[in-house]
């Protein structure tokens, strides 16, 4: 099984050259320190900025700079700021090549469920609702199960959507997923130990296992 | 020229009245105009509803407003962070209309370039799109969402002119450009207010015909909601 | 009867302290030359700018700084520059206070044409589809009469329409009127000289010339 | 970082071909991308589809295309100053498709912002009108009018960085910045090429993302159309 850091590490690897890459808040955010050598990504801050930097060193906070998850941070040679109506405008038109984010439900036909649990203090969508919409390629990085053990790889969600049939790839401690055009959750690779059958206990919806699957590698 | 420049906050808000829709610019509580809100807490104005991305934190930005319950109706994208926005909310005190950010930033452009409406696909087949119109266009479906309509717009600039003209720092630019131009008065606090002719007509990010009012602000807190460093010396 | 200058000085009285005006080509660019003191005035220029000064002095002319007739112009303290799409956009959300352009005609409901003779080569409508549509206060700076002696006050335009029911206001070398909500011509004032019935000869729509009709004053 | 960087306008246009839809920036003679209409010109491309609020000139701009007859299609909303122009229209061996400026300008915003279609006031009741869906909002009639479609966006900036960034310089900005965002491959010509870092990030007019190749533009000749002056020592 892998940790969080194991499974932003792995998404680390679909990361291309050149890509501009939005980060949700949670796992998604330690994607950025697994970046491989040599690979130049610029990174998309929601609240309008691109090339986000790290956190700035002590004592040079600015509290004028900040990401989405309202963190101070720093910008980078190269890095511009604009309003949040060009932010959304340049996910809309699908400048941003890769959106990476958090799940509390996928469904097979690659619905998400992530803002909103009925009968809990609702906090807001935020530009999530526009992330899953607009991006050409999101992956999800989530847990496969829930505290509860319960899969959170449905044939249906059960929580209000967030978007539909917008998922494409998922990354859990388990496993790396993709959501088929058609429906259902192909499985292409296992996390160092986890067999097949357990990942198959594990989700709910479909999920299709054909030939050797092979485990995933972190170098 | 009409004079644009007023003394302060107290003047600049002197006609905002019960039940106004206000925009306040702001992403958490980077580039929020504090001084206007200060002004609308002491001035006790209520049953407004307000536009902004966030709400605020307890004892900070329009959360202070929520606490003298001055906000019959927020219209967010996300909010939280902020114990008394709950229990007004889940006591049915506080109305909140929850919608998606890139939704939020698009119909106050639609205001201020005058479109009535615009298409997004964000939120179609969710709880989102109930009751709205959905269209296709290429394939794709979209909502159709129409453009705000707000009495004032409060924005919050680094620098401006005399002529409204104003220039943003940084990530604290987020809504407020898009709002300065969507109000049907825009006021505007800048920290540092100077002559028109003093800022490069090249660089300016909201001309000054979008701005009705504006003040050199004081006493900026800027407060930081999460304060992340990494160490020196690395 | 007046001069374009006159009619160009009369329209200037229209203009009030603070107004942001965007100016057409022809007589309503002379304008600009009688605000009368002590008013300020904000002069648009469609193709992104506020602010509009004076031609610059010889030598100084600049390539980049044109307004929307191509002219080398310069700046005034207080401008700002914008791209096209803001340009149009202040002006459909009615940010630009007054709009002062030219006719070929204007009917009696308040249509205008300004932009296209069938059969002659077409140039293009430019912005004035846009102002005419958007500008909350526009006033026709026009000849009563063609060259041919007939009259571009008309019930019905008979030229291809740049915009219906916009017009308000109209000055020509005879005299100025309103347009009414309703319909017709009304008659406000005359130019020196000129009578009330040598007027309706000249209009061809319906003229309302109720009571004394005053003449226009210059001063 | 995937490099943006092209050794010149030749290389930039290496892969429009026959039939291609364009976008080119500049109003008037102002802002335009010489370096890549001369490369265009060179490179013989035909039965282009061009997107501009202008036309050039006989031999200047757009009108260099026009003359070795490369365009099947203007998309304007102003043309003329043109005599092969009006020619080659009258001879119908051109298509021109007139739309208002502001429609012009909005539909490329649309582009760019991932708006699939935007409504405007602009041509309503006119023959521009005809065909197309017309829409009430608050009493006042919309046409609708959709997103434009190119495949290449060219453009003219004063200054760009190594990452894409664009500034322009005064009214040179024009339409310079909205097709910018439009084009499925944006090539920027720029008279100054920096290093990423050498901008400052507030003062960018086109983000980077929008950019796909840059290059340093020479002899730009910039001709001005109307060289109109007022007598020195008035």
């Amino acid at each position: 099984m892998f940790t969080k850091e194991e499974i932003a590490q792995r998404i680390a690897q679909e990361i291309k050259d050149g890509y501009y890459v939005n980060l949700g808040i949670g796992i998604p955010t330690l994607v950025a320190n697994y970046i491989p050598k040599g690979i130049n990504v610029v990174l998309q801050s929601e609240n309008g900025l691109l090339g986000m930097g790290p956190f700035p060193f002590e004592g040079e906070e600015d509290a004028d700079l900040i990401n989405a998850g309202k963190q101070t941070i720093t910008t980078l040679p190269g890095s511009s700021i604009f309003d949040s109506a060009m932010s959304f405008g340049m996910m809309r038109a699908q400048k941003v090549d890769l959106t990476i984010l958090g799940a509390m439900e996928v469904s097979e036909n690659g619905d998400i469920a992530n803002w909103k649990i009925p009968g809990k203090m609702v906090k807001g969508m935020g530009g999530a609702m526009d992330l899953v919409a607009s991006a050409k390629n999101i992956i999800v990085a989530m847990q496969h199960v829930n505290k509860a053990g319960e899969s959170k790889l449905l044939s249906k969600c059960t929580l209000p959507l967030t978007g539909v049939k917008c998922i494409k790839k998922i990354v859990t401690e388990l496993a790396v997923l993709d959501i088929l055009p058609e429906g259902g959750f192909k499985l292409l690779e296992r996390a160092p130990g986890v067999s097949v059958d357990f990942i198959k206990q594990s989700t709910a919806g479909r999920l299709i296992a054909e030939g050797d699957i092979p485990e995933m590698r972190l170098d | 020229m009409i004079n644009k420049v007023v003394s302060g906050a107290k003047e600049a808000i002197d006609d905002v009245s019960d039940g106004a829709t206000l925009m306040l610019g702001g992403f958490g509580l980077c580039g929020i105009p504090e001084n206007c809100i200060n002004a609308l807490v002491e001035k006790g104005v209520k049953d407004l509803t307000c536009i902004s991305n966030n709400a605020g934190v307890d004892d900070f930005g329009i959360g202070l407003m929520l606490k003298q319950r001055q906000v019959k109706k927020m219209i967010s994208s996300y909010v939280g962070e902020n114990a008394e926005f709950e229990r007004q909310l889940l006591s049915g005190e506080l109305e909140v209309d929850l919608i998606p950010q890139g939704t939020l930033a698009t119909r106050c452009l639609a205001a201020g370039y005058g479109m009535p409406a615009i298409f997004t696909p964000a939120g179609v087949g969710t709880e989102v799109a109930e009751g709205k119109e959905i269209r296709n266009f290429g394939g794709k479906d979209y909502l159709m969402e129409y453009a705000f309509d707000a009495d004032f717009a409060i924005v919050k600039a680094w620098k401006g002119d005399t002529a409204g003209n104003l220039i943003f720092r940084s990530t604290s630019r987020n809504f407020n450009p898009v709002m300065a131009m969507a109000g049907k008065i825009t006021i505007a606090e800048v920290e540092e207010l100077v002559e028109a002719g003093e800022l490069d007509p090249d660089y300016i990010h909201t001309p000054g015909i979008y701005v009705h009012r504006i003040f050199q602000g004081k006493d900026y807190e800027k407060r930081i909601e999460q304060r992340t460093v990494r160490k020196s010396g690395v």
